[in-house]
């Protein structure tokens, strides 16, 4: 053979690193698969309908077999056939579709929650014990995880393959996509809204591990203060605590146990108090005021970051008593008073 | 008569092009810039558009030959995203959305109801001059710099994040644009109110039909697109805020705004092909095309429905799930008169008299393509399937099956099957063939592993990628490099049959068009006298019987 | 702006030929296609406003308190009296069109005049309000400025201003938005009225010499449907952007 | 001249099927100036009475009531200044889709604003 053996091993390595469908990693990935074969067996199937029509009549009725073409008006019947038997083929589709979306958009309510800020050109990850990553996730297999996202500029798109999720990242708003890794390993994360010049840099991976790997991981990696705890100092040094102290007469609603529960607004609507809300009322606060607040609070647009947003957010969802803000009222030093948290750094929320 | 082929030609020896037409009426290179004749322009528009597509095309080159390897090696990443944004905007503005309207359209859409021009030839002209300083601007941003704002110019990138030329791309688009409202708007009256005596709407050639459907979309839709780009640029400028969330704007307004056109668009883009496919094979299976109501409501069917499903290029970026629910739901609706056209044209071929020229290739190719472009559409339509396929390189297959395997073909079919009449020339048959099949191989192998690469997640607008993916790549490059040389061939032999090509005569396909029982290349006013029509289009055996009579009355 | 294009050529494909163009079989024909072509057109002013109106529509939801307030900021005298100008101006271009129908030449000439001195009006008294707004810091950009909205008790001048409940600063904010809207549906609004000033001149001129007093009235028909049009536009401007939320006089 | 018939005050059914160039056509028609005069005080009128109510404060029915008297005019320009009142059905056709493209506009997009807030479910 005329192949030189070194170009032979470079075209087999090459193919051998080569992929032609992505690993199912997740719990959702063989549900998408298997819509992903359906639709594939549906294009299959048409393109062999249309294959066979046109080649069998081209070769049945072509000029030499056939000198004269029969004219033909149409039929009604042939035409019903091909409008309802598509539509029904697309609408059983789009059931299929629809449920599918609503699996990958609606997390579990106990899934363990991490933040995710996109910006030019690198995703942050911030996970509730206060550890850090930049263009990687690690996350335990076998446990819902459900990703908080926002972008600090422009849309982002964060993408799983290897999990089949997807969601854009939007500036001035939280999204949310969920998924459940089954093995571990390390699959690509990439940015696919086009985001700008390094929009192809804005790639990252997450690392799945096995629940005691990630359980050292988290000790390994830990900053020392979690998201909580740094929402707490922020919330003292912007001196929220000054309205929000839960006492009686305070001039903020009391934000101990708010998470999770209706609130009724200066207009009369209703509202879910959800991470959302709080972001929102924490920029926008005119239009969130609690019934019976006067509109006194003032904006923090432009003053906080969307991590310390979230590292808020984070204190608010786990402020379950007002012991500590009035502890802090009353102390000026407050990140020394703080005691560290439950070990584990998981919060309330992410018990499995 | 060859028992292969429809062709006839007059006697060679003796036959010469009419000594008076469009092409020879008038004289100079003035006479063509401000003529107001349809045909004259529609070449204008033919020469510009073969211009913009060269170097759409040539863009598309460069991003193959960057994707060659993993790394972003043959320029960086900035480079590459101008090359995209170029290689979109001039695709979608300057070839696809007036391809096939503007050249085949404007030439052949009075003639085929029987007019002498258009209703407005004037402004018909202005149309191509705002085509041109549309595409001058486009240059000029080029030139300039480049844009890299990617053509859907999503906000807030293109808004407050990007230093290039992103106005001097705007300004193309928005004027471009008017270019394509008074190209449909002239279409429109002119269906309406020139149609000749017994021209009835149910006896309009398909071409007719699907123009007719096409021009309402671009004169509904493209007045939102020229409203969203000129928020942009007040955005831009002036930095109020109505896309910017920092001060209270909302960035998915720009996306409706901009879908409510550029969904449309692509039907703009595909409607006038599928006419030109209606008319090859009727044409080359001498049979009236089967189904011909139902073909013709599905154009219009697609215009009405075109309208309503275009949040569908935004299941993932934030709009509520209750909406996307119904998008997604008339998504799948709008996909079946397209799947009626299909198996329509598929049974036009039943017990017709097959001949296999060139435009026939060229439709064949369009109808595998647009099937899988079609289909492959349902799987984005498809809630739950879009999140994976999405921004991926499936998407950027599935766009390039339906516009490059769906349009161009259609275009080149047309371009083939019109060229006698427009030139009173034939193109060299075997040449021809061979670039069909070029075309096709050449297309297929470049997008096809695209297909596979979008489901591996490769996101489109890389510069760079992971190097599992690089095999597809290269097996995608290699196929865009025979396409290229698949779309060189025509532009070498058509131009080469317009001194050279045998002479077409009046009627070469013996179709049953009004546009074919007139000389070729036609004369300036198209008729001699008024036409009455008294016959369905697709009558052949109306044509039979006047050749017979013709026949009868020379000898 | 392009549109100054659109607009000129639509008339003037009408205009500047002999009456029957070549390809038209029946000047009746000729008449109903220009008529229907400019009907088309209108339908494409129709989605581009529309654009528009419905950013005016959503944001006036988010921030109705923002754009109350704004809104009681702008100068309904100016602009009611501009709306009846505007109608006046119509109306006369209505009539122009009868005397045009009517052959009757000098009528014509008075009423496009006049209908040009109502359109310059309503130009006129555009400058001032938006010298005002300029005055005010209340045109968007790095000038804006909030504070008439945060607090209005220090604009004693401005009644309708002062008697407003001030807005926290980050709605006060979003008047931006409103007045970002504002200054661009009457801003395109104006641009149409200037490119149909623009043609009027043009129209009188031609109308002086003669060139409609004959039968032909296509470009006087035409281009009052598009002066009525952009009539209609005003109609719906004003209210939305005037009269949100006035109080009760007392 | 030949086309000067065709500005007769006379009515005729809006399509007439023996007008073979031009099946569609309306007859034209003149509008008189005291229609005019008309239509000019009902539209000046009008807006005295938008300002008016805009000073009463009738709650929601505000902005309806605004809308409602806008419509109001606006039909009536059209009809009367634009004489679509008097124009062949195509030409009303013409208007109304375009009107109704634009409510679809507006109705679809606001289908998504609103049901934002509906919450993830």
């Amino acid at each position: 053979m005329g192949i030189s053996p070194v170009l032979w091993q470079f075209l087999v390595h090459w193919l051998h690193n080569s992929a032609l469908f992505p690993a199912e990693a997740s719990t959702i990935a063989p549900w998408m698969d298997a819509l992903y074969f359906f639709l594939l067996g549906m294009t299959l199937t048409g393109l062999f309908l249309v294959g066979v029509l046109v080649f069998g009549f081209s070769i049945r009725y072509r000029k030499e077999k056939n000198p004269v073409a029969t004219q033909i008006e149409g039929s009604t019947l042939l035409e019903a056939t091909w409008t309802i038997i598509p539509l029904a083929i697309f609408l059983l589709t789009f059931v299929w579709g629809a449920l599918l979306y609503f699996r990958i958009y609606d997390p579990p309510p106990n899934a363990m929650n991490i933040y995710i800020v996109g910006k030019q050109w690198m995703w942050k990850a911030e996970h509730p014990g206060g550890q850090h990553e930049i263009n990687s996730l690690h996350v335990p297999a076998g446990r819902p995880i459900q990703l908080t996202m926002i972008s600090q500029d422009v849309f982002h798109s964060f993408s799983i393959p290897d999990f089949r999720v997807k969601r854009e990242v939007i500036p001035g708003r939280y999204t949310t996509v969920w998924f459940n890794a089954t093995d571990p390993g390390t699959y690509h994360i990439f940015c696919t809204q086009y985001c700008g010049t390094q929009h192809s840099g804005m790639i990252g991976e997450v690392t799945v591990l096995s629940a005691p790997d990630y359980q050292k991981w988290l000790a390994q990696s830990t900053s020392g203060m979690s998201l909580a705890q740094n929402g707490e100092r922020l919330f003292a040094s912007m001196g929220c605590n000054a309205c929000h102290s839960g006492n009686a007469a305070a001039r903020g609603p009391n934000l101990a146990g708010v998470y999770g529960t209706k609130l009724t607004l200066t207009d009369g609507s209703q509202v879910q108090v959800n991470d959302a809300f709080l972001r929102d009322a924490i920029l926008n606060p005119s239009q969130h005021v609690t019934a019976g607040f006067a509109p006194i609070m003032p904006t923090y647009q432009g003053q906080v970051s969307e991590d310390g947003l979230i590292d808020l957010v984070e204190y608010i969802k786990n402020l379950n008593t007002n012991y500590r803000v009035q502890q802090t009222l009353m102390t000026s030093e407050s990140n020394q008073a703080a005691p560290p948290t439950p070990a584990g750094g998981t919060t309330e929320t992410v018990k499995p | 008569m060859s028992a292969h082929t429809i062709v006839s030609l007059p006697d060679q020896s003796t036959a010469k092009l009419p000594k008076v037409n469009y092409i020879n009426a008038e004289q100079g290179i003035l006479s063509w810039l401000l003529t107001g004749d349809h045909k004259r322009i529609a070449m204008l528009y033919l020469i510009s558009i073969t211009f913009f597509f060269f170097i759409g095309g040539a863009f598309a080159g460069l991003i193959r030959f960057e994707l060659l390897t993993p790394q972003s090696d043959l320029v960086a990443a900035d480079t590459y995203n101008k090359f995209f944004t170029m290689h979109g905007i001039i695709m979608v503005f300057l070839f696809l959305v007036p391809s096939v309207p503007a050249t085949i359209g404007n030439f052949l859409i009075p003639i085929m109801v029987g007019a002498k021009d258009l209703a407005f030839p004037k402004i018909n002209l202005l149309s191509w001059y705002l085509y041109v300083a549309g595409g001058i601007l486009t240059l000029a941003a080029l030139v300039l710099g480049g844009v890299d704002t990617g053509w859907t110019f999503t906000t807030p990138l293109s808004t407050h994040y990007l230093n290039t030329h992103v106005l001097t791309a705007a300004t193309a688009i928005f004027i471009a644009g008017f270019s394509s409202i008074f190209t449909g708007l002239n279409f429109i009256v002119t269906i309406h109110r020139m149609r000749a005596p017994g021209m009835t709407w149910f006896r309009m050639p398909l071409f007719v039909w699907s123009h007719y459907a096409a021009s309402l979309l671009m004169v509904l839709g493209t007045p939102v697109l020229a409203i969203a780009i000129v928020l942009v640029a007040l955005e831009r400028i002036f930095g109020i805020g109505v896309f910017d969330p920092a001060k209270g704007g909302d960035p998915l307004l720009f996306q409706h705004l901009f879908w409510f056109y550029s969904h449309p668009a692509v039907y703009i883009m595909i409607l006038p092909g599928m006419g030109v496919i209606s008319e090859v094979i009727s044409t080359f299976s001498r049979k009236r095309v089967f189904g011909y109501t139902a073909v013709a409501f599905s154009s219009v069917a697609i215009a009405l429905f075109g309208f309503f499903v275009w949040a569908h290029h935004m299941f993932i970026m934030g709009v509520s799930n209750y909406s996307a629910l119904v998008f997604s739901l008339l998504t799948m609706l709008v996909a079946v008169p397209s799947a009626i056209k299909i198996f329509n044209w598929a049974f036009t071929l039943q017990k017709g008299s097959i001949t296999f020229e060139t435009p026939m290739l060229y439709a064949f190719g369009f109808m595998g393509l647009f099937t899988i472009g079609g289909l492959t559409g349902v799987f984005l339509g498809s809630l739950g399937m879009d999140i994976h396929l999405t921004e991926t390189y499936f998407i950027v297959a599935h766009f390039h099956f339906v516009m490059v395997g769906g349009m161009l073909m259609a275009f080149l079919a047309g371009v083939h099957f019109w060229w006698p009449k427009m030139t009173g020339r034939m193109y060299p048959e075997s040449l021809s063939k061979l670039a069909a099949v070029t075309t096709f191989i050449g297309f297929n192998l470049t997008f096809l592993p695209q297909f596979i690469l979008g489901y591996m997640g490769m996101p489109r607008r890389y510069a760079a990628y992971p190097p599992e993916y690089q095999v597809l790549n290269v097996l995608s490059t290699a196929g865009a490099t025979v396409l290229g040389v698949g779309y060189m061939l025509p532009l070498l032999y058509l131009g080469w049959s317009l001194k050279y090509g045998a002479i077409a005569g009046n009627n070469p396909w013996q179709a049953t068009g009004l546009e074919w029982q007139i000389q070729s290349p036609p004369l300036t006013e198209n008729f001699t006298e008024t036409p009455i029509i008294d016959y369905e289009a697709y009558d052949y055996e109306w044509l039979e019987k006047k050749t017979k009579d013709e026949v009868t009355t020379v000898g | 702006m392009d549109n100054a294009i659109v607009d000129t050529h639509e008339v003037h494909e009408h205009v500047s030929l002999p009456q029957h163009r070549h390809h038209f079989e029946t000047e009746e024909q000729q008449r109903e296609a220009g008529s229907f072509g400019m009907w088309l057109f209108l339908l494409t002013e129709i989605m581009f406003f529309g654009g528009m109106f419905f950013a005016y529509l959503l944001y006036r939801n988010w921030y109705y308190d923002a754009f109350a307030a704004a809104s009681n900021q702008l100068n309904v005298p100016m602009g009611a009296a501009n709306t009846a100008i505007l109608i006046t101006s119509g109306f006369f271009m209505a009539i122009g069109v009868w005397a045009a129908e009517m052959r009757k030449r000098k009528m014509l000439v008075w009423m496009l005049v006049l209908t040009t001195v109502f359109g310059c009006a309503f130009i006129g008294v555009k400058y001032f309000e938006y010298k005002e707004k300029y005055k005010l810091h209340h045109i968007p950009g790095n000038n804006f400025s909030i504070a008439m909205f945060v607090s209005p008790q220090n604009y004693p001048q401005y009644p309708d201003t002062y008697a407003e409940k001030p807005l926290m600063p980050d709605m006060a904010q979003k008047t931006q938005v409103f007045f970002f809207l504002y200054f661009a549906m009457t801003g395109m609004h104006a641009l149409h009225m200037i490119i149909g000033i623009g043609l009027l001149f043009w129209l009188t001129w031609r109308a002086w010499r003669g060139d409609f007093s004959s039968g032909y009235v296509a470009p006087i028909e035409n281009f009052g449907l598009y002066w009525h049009f952009v009539d209609i536009v005003w109609l719906f401007l004003f209210p939305l952007l005037y009269l949100i939320n006035r109080h009760p006089l007392n | 001249m030949a086309h000067e018939e065709i500005h007769s005050d006379v009515h005729t059914d809006a399509f007439d099927p023996s007008n073979v160039t031009n099946p569609e056509h309306a007859q034209h028609h003149i509008v008189t100036p005291m229609q005019y005069v008309l239509v000019y005080v009902t539209l000046l009128v009008g807006t005295a009475i938008t300002v008016l109510a805009a000073y009463h404060d009738m709650g929601v029915w505000n902005p309806v009531v605004a809308l409602f008297i806008a419509c109001f005019k606006a039909c009536v320009v059209v009809l009367f200044f634009m004489h679509a009142k008097y124009q062949s059905r195509l030409i009303k056709m013409t208007i109304g889709s375009g009107f109704f493209l634009f409510i679809v506009l507006i109705t679809m997009t606001l289908l998504d604003y609103i049901s934002r807030s509906w919450g993830m479910w």
